[in-house]
């Protein structure tokens, strides 16, 4: 039995399909954001994976793709975890489907 | 008992291991027997000695404490007390594991462990001696600081979980502590990450060993950084602030008793000792001192610096009062932060300069000391005079008495004006402080 | 040495700012109207000869046909004393008149009076009990907050052996 | 890869990435889902280490679960009002088809393709090389990141900034 | 934590360890910040007011050990000294002198514990205290030399004072005062200049001299503020006209004030104590009391029935906490009518709320401690 690049991306469309969902599906705002770092997730997994197992004159590519992801996640989660506590002071509820007003 | 190394190897009890391993391989076992059984041996033997420091240690800072306070300390159970952490391990397993109602049972239980095993796993990495080390990762320091942050996320579950406000108090202010402070301490670690052009920890001490220069000497303030947010990240005083016991009873753990509350205990110690491992390995030269590993075992060296470093901290908890938050956060951003960043921006240059002009170490290596040391000293200073900090204007002041301020006379006063008396002192104080 | 303003003195004083303000005057204390009290306190805290900027003490006290509230008041600047006093007739609904306003200093005091004596402080910002929990039945520090068996007051009449005690001729 | 000790490390992994992923979903309470997200953030590090990918493990590590999870916690426990459950929307039936069809689709296509491999084995030492990269070939995204970086933190300051400082600032 | 939050309320106490005892400090937090304070106590009303009133005059000294219990010397002196006046009684001399010197040694004893517990709230870890205990030990010995009690003396008497000193007790406290001196240094240099307790204890609680005087606080805390008004000077009772000693005052009257003044006034003590045992005159320690006045005919009275004139006295002196006075009405009967204790840690919490909201937790408690309430005389 071996471990190949098939069981890395079958892992990560798993991840990404659960991640979709959640970004999707959940009432709660920060529900949503977890869904969208999963995704994330997934998809550097899939970097890194494709890093490993791919022809390619850099290789190390995948990573440094990944790294670049992680900061923009981290970015991403810090700007809307402040919006996530903004809008919970302005319209006390952080419910995605109370949102939809378009305005504060 | 071939397998036991001669006595000279005892100095790197790796290779007894290593005789052991063989020894396996001779008698046939595949391939990863050994390497099981290596495992084994390291994660046990670190856990026992673990254990069996820390168990120590309380009985040690007990007493060094008491002696700081002019009390005996435990004196006993057993002789000299020596079997007090032993009975209070076993009044701590023996305790009531009590859940309060409200909290959330699964992290309430969840929480102790999970702070426990970061700082178990960061023994692994720590080179005890030159063959001594569990796992030798290429990316060693950057795994140090990652385990470490699994810390946050456990205290905040364990303050959480608890459902005491005391509690949550004190998972935050952990938690603000430990992101503030983990950035010092990354930027700490990096300068001698520069100097050494290496993550691997086994690398760094043997840069050391090589250029017979403790990395301490080279980086005056890189130590003080990562004496004080390591201070932070195990809550001794003077930043114990996230289990202050005179402001929010014990923090995150306040809910927590018997075994429960032993496991924190331990970790808390645990992590004190991975701390002092770390600044051991980093700083202090890891196993090696100057030639004086060939004659003592290397490990010996490793444990007597580690306890020398700890010791550290037991004496700021008997000494140092402790910060407020907001003191402690400016002390992190203001103060360390904008220091470490210049220091990193410094070391960088000389690394920079010594490679480019190919100078040899002798004549290098003194040079930058120096010039460190110069630039600790004078930045340190500079910024904090800057800050408004400082000795002159930090200094407490003095009781006036009156006989400084003019005797009060007490006149009865029958219907006179108001005559010399009690407030005139309030404003002869600020006549004074005017002309000042 | 504090000079003592004598209950006399200061209901002089008192009588010649705001007529009318003194009810009684005894030497141990003047004894104010309750509804003059907040301007007899201000012109006691403000007056440049008196200067009673310090509420030493304030308590109340049972004198079973009524209660009375007691001010000590200092002035640190003088170094004087002086005592004051309101009287309160009504045994069921004791009212006096809050001087929070004047001194903030009498705001646990009068939490205290009127948790352990009663006395309901008009004009207070929050008055609660405050050693006691809410609800507590009466205010123990009444003359008849405990009456005991035999319809005997509280209170120390006679020892055992004295006439009138009960073990009278024994002692 | 298909040495023992990998292939037992990537399936308990993979079933422990993939089970608290589900388990994120499947949660009532939010504070556990985050939990189980770090989990699962924990459990894709052990599978960049099966890949090799030391740096990228390590750096998972730090960021999502000791950086980004916390901020979710923070996030929750700073909307104390808001709702701690972890429910779906009217949206839940659609999105769930939706994305079983997407993980089918992603999956078959990762199967299917004939993906030009080329078995080199694992990395040594990805971080000096990653360093080297970052600081060559990408230096023009990495200062663009950093940028990024300092615009979001810039951006959050403003965001949660009091309202007072905000009035003040205008004023 | 500059995250606007939902306001929280925290009970620090009644079981807390920096709140003194059972004390309770109900605070709303917005983060770590206090937006409103709330005092509960009452945990530990015994109603002595009550209880005294059941009680004869003498029978009621040892509660007056009860209710500051830290400082049991100033509480019963205070309240003989109500009693005297109300009785018109004179203390003989030496009774006087021996008590400037047990209520300097006790103020010392509870500086001592205030400070230590202090340096405690400002997160000293037990060490300062410790060192301070090792003092407050000592002037207990004397104590306990003198009246065989160390915690609740009961030493003072109506019109003087339980017992003489033994003959070993001046030589004793002698060396004592050899050895205070010294110390009080090592605990200047231990905390006055350090930098953390300044940092934590500067620009904290202040109070103005005006606000420490409309909230009627007493003690250390009014002369921190800057307002030079020792009783002990102003009013002089006992002995202390007779001898020379400063006044400390504090410049700012923030919680660090509060500190230096209270260490400089243990200086004083000292001063205080060194004159006193010069001077201390021999004779009699108690004064005739006018108790056996049996009417004729009458059965004979109880012996210790002292039956004070109708009227009503207030006494006041300086006790190590502020201003410590008993107020006695007297009916003629022999239990006092209404017994009122002016107590100053009740009152010098009256501008807690003023000087705790807009701090942190960590600053409340510091002030807390600087106020430094005994719970027994808080709840009574």
């Amino acid at each position: 039995m071996s471990v190949d690049l098939e069981h890395y991306l079958v892992v990560g469309a798993i991840l990404f399909a659960t991640g979709l969902y959640l970004a999707l599906a959940k009432r709660n705002f920060v529900g949503v954001l977890m869904g969208i770092e999963l995704m994330f997730n997934a998809a550097n997994l899939t970097f890194v994976a494709f890093s490993r197992f791919v022809q390619s004159d850099d290789p190390l590519s995948g990573h440094v793709f990944v790294i670049f992801a992680i900061t923009v996640a981290a970015a991403e989660a810090a700007t809307a975890l402040a919006l996530a506590v903004l809008l919970y002071r302005v319209r006390d509820t952080i419910d995605v489907d109370r949102i939809d007003l378009l305005r504060w | 008992m071939t397998f036991l190394a001669p006595w000279y190897d005892l100095r790197d009890l790796g290779n007894a291991v290593q005789a052991l391993l063989d020894r396996i391989r001779d008698w046939g076992a595949p391939d990863w027997v050994p390497y099981a059984v290596s495992s084994l041996i390291g994660a046990v033997g670190i856990l026992l000695w673990v254990v069996l420091s820390v168990l120590a240690f309380i009985w040690i800072e007990r007493r060094v404490v008491a002696l700081m306070q002019n009390r005996i300390g435990p004196n006993r159970v057993g002789p000299a007390g020596l079997l007090q952490p032993v009975a209070d391990a076993l009044k701590l397993l023996l305790k009531e594991p009590i859940t309060p109602r409200d909290a959330d049972r699964i992290l309430f239980w969840m929480a102790p462990i999970v702070i426990f095993i970061p700082t178990l796993v960061i023994f692994a990495v720590i080179p005890f001696g030159g063959r001594m080390v569990l796992a030798d990762l290429n990316v060693g320091v950057l795994f140090l600081i990652a385990i470490a942050t699994i810390n946050t996320p456990a205290v905040f579950l364990a303050g959480w979980s608890s459902n005491n406000k005391y509690a949550l108090l004190g998972a935050m202010r952990t938690i603000a502590m430990l992101i503030s402070y983990e950035v010092v301490q990354v930027l700490a670690l990096l300068a001698v990450v520069l100097f050494a052009g290496s993550m691997r920890l086994g690398d760094i001490v043997a840069w050391q060993q090589h250029y017979n220069v403790w990395i301490v000497f080279l980086q005056p303030l890189g130590i003080l950084a990562y004496i004080i947010s390591g201070a932070v990240e195990i809550n001794r005083s003077p930043t114990d602030i996230s289990e202050a016991e005179s402001e929010i009873v014990a923090g995150y753990h306040t809910e927590y008793g018997g075994i429960k509350f032993g496991f924190f205990y331990q970790a808390e110690y645990m992590a004190g000792f991975a701390i002092a491992a770390i600044i051991t390995t980093l700083y202090l030269g890891g196993y090696t001192a100057w030639g004086l590993e060939k004659w003592v075992p290397g490990w010996a060296l490793f444990l007597g610096k580690l306890y020398a470093v700890f010791f550290i901290y037991i004496w700021s908890r008997g000494t140092l009062p402790r910060l407020r938050i907001d003191q402690l956060m400016s002390f992190a951003w203001k103060f360390l932060l904008p220091l470490s960043l210049v220091n990193v921006a410094l070391v960088g240059a000389e690394v920079l300069v010594w490679d480019e002009t190919g100078v040899s170490a002798n004549v290098a290596l003194p040079i930058i000391g120096a010039v460190n040391l110069v630039f600790c000293l004078v930045a340190v200073v500079a910024w904090a005079r800057l800050l408004g900090h400082g000795a002159g204007r930090q200094r407490g002041r003095r009781a006036l008495l009156t006989k400084e301020v003019g005797v009060i006379h007490f006149e009865p006063a029958e219907g006179a004006s108001p005559g010399p008396a009690g407030i005139p002192a309030a404003q002869a104080l600020r006549r004074r402080s005017g002309q000042a | 040495m504090t000079a003592v303003l004598t209950g006399l003195d200061i209901a002089h004083r008192i009588e010649e700012q705001s007529p009318g303000a003194v009810a009684d005057a005894a030497p141990e204390a003047a004894t104010i109207v309750p509804a003059r009290l907040g301007d007899v306190c201000r012109y006691l805290r403000d007056d440049p000869g008196l200067r009673f900027e310090f509420l030493s003490s304030l308590t109340a006290v049972d004198r079973l046909e009524y209660f009375e509230v007691v001010y000590h008041l200092e002035s640190l600047r003088l170094n004087l004393i002086t005592v004051i006093k309101v009287r309160t007739f009504d045994r069921d609904n004791p009212v006096a008149p809050s001087v929070c306003a004047v001194w903030p200093g009498a705001n646990l005091q009068e939490r205290e009076a009127y948790d352990l004596m009663g006395i309901y402080f008009e004009g207070h910002p929050d008055l609660r009990r405050i050693f006691l929990w809410e609800g507590f039945a009466g205010h123990p520090l009444r003359k008849d907050f405990l009456n005991l068996p035999g319809a005997r007051m509280a209170g120390l009449e006679r020892f055992p052996g004295e006439p009138g005690g009960p073990l009278e001729g024994r002692g | 890869m298909d040495d023992t000790g990998t292939v037992i490390a990537f399936w308990l992994l993979a079933v422990i990435t993939v089970g608290s992923a589900l388990m994120i979903v499947a949660v009532r309470n939010l504070i556990h889902a985050v939990v189980f997200m770090m989990v699962s953030f924990v459990g894709i590090a052990g599978l960049y280490l099966t890949l090799s990918a030391d740096f990228v493990a390590v750096t998972q590590v730090l960021l999502y679960v000791g950086a980004i999870s916390v901020l979710m916690l923070f996030a929750i426990v700073l909307t104390p009002g808001g709702s701690r459950d972890n429910a779906e929307t009217f949206l839940r039936l659609p999105a769930l088809a939706l994305t079983v069809l997407l993980g089918a689709t992603l999956a078959y296509v990762a199967i299917d393709t004939d993906w030009s491999l080329a078995d080199r084995g694992g990395f040594t030492d990805t971080a000096s090389a990653i360093g080297d990269a970052l600081l060559g070939k990408y230096v023009l995204p990495f200062e663009i990141a950093s940028v990024l970086l300092l615009a979001a933190m810039i951006g959050a300051i403003v965001l949660v900034r009091p309202e007072a400082s905000i009035e003040e600032a205008e004023e | 934590m500059t995250l606007k939050s939902e306001p929280f309320v925290v009970n620090l106490g009644p079981q807390h360890p920096s709140t003194h005892g059972v004390f309770r400090l109900r605070l709303t937090l917005d983060g770590e910040r206090i937006i409103d304070a709330d005092m509960v106590m009452g945990y530990l009303h015994r109603s002595m007011e009550k209880l005294a009133e059941e009680r004869t005059y003498t029978q009621n000294i040892p509660f007056t050990d009860r209710t500051d219990y830290l400082a049991a010397m100033t509480g019963n002196l205070a309240y003989v000294m109500a009693v005297e006046k109300l009785m018109g009684i004179e203390p003989p001399e030496r009774a006087l002198w021996l008590r400037t010197i047990m209520s300097e040694l006790q103020r010392f004893a509870s500086h001592c514990m205030a400070i230590g517990i202090f340096a405690n709230d400002c997160g000293a870890w037990q060490t300062p205290v410790m060192h301070m205990f090792r003092d407050r030990e000592k002037i207990l010995d004397l104590f306990e030399m003198a009246c065989g009690a160390r915690l609740t003396l009961n030493y003072m008497r109506i019109g003087g004072v339980s017992r003489d000193i033994p003959p070993e007790f001046i030589p004793a406290a002698r060396k004592l005062m050899q050895d205070l001196p010294r110390r009080l240094a090592e605990y200047e240099s231990l905390l006055l200049d350090n930098e953390i307790i300044v940092a934590r204890s500067r620009g904290i609680g202040v109070l103005t001299p005006e606000e420490a005087m409309a909230y009627s606080v007493s003690g250390p805390l009014l002369r921190a503020s800057g307002v030079a008004w020792d009783i002990r000077t102003a009013d002089p009772y006992a002995a202390y006209d007779k001898v020379d000693f400063d006044i400390a005052v504090g410049t700012s009257g923030d919680v660090y004030d509060r500190f230096v003044v209270r260490l400089a006034e243990m200086r004083q003590s000292l001063r205080i104590l060194e004159q006193a045992l010069d001077m201390m005159p021999s004779g009699p320690i108690h004064a005739r009391l006018p108790t056996a006045t049996a009417q004729p005919g009458d059965a004979p009275v109880a012996p210790l029935a002292l039956r004070p004139p109708v009227g009503e006295a207030y006494a006041r002196i300086e006790s190590p906490r502020g201003e410590l006075g008993f107020y006695l009405v007297s009916d003629g009967g022999p239990a006092p009518f209404r017994f009122h204790i002016r107590s100053p840690s009740f009152i010098n919490l009256s501008a807690l709320k003023k000087m705790t909201v807009g701090v942190t937790v960590a600053d409340a408690i510091v002030i807390l401690g600087s106020v430094d309430i005994v719970v027994g005389e808080v709840d009574r």
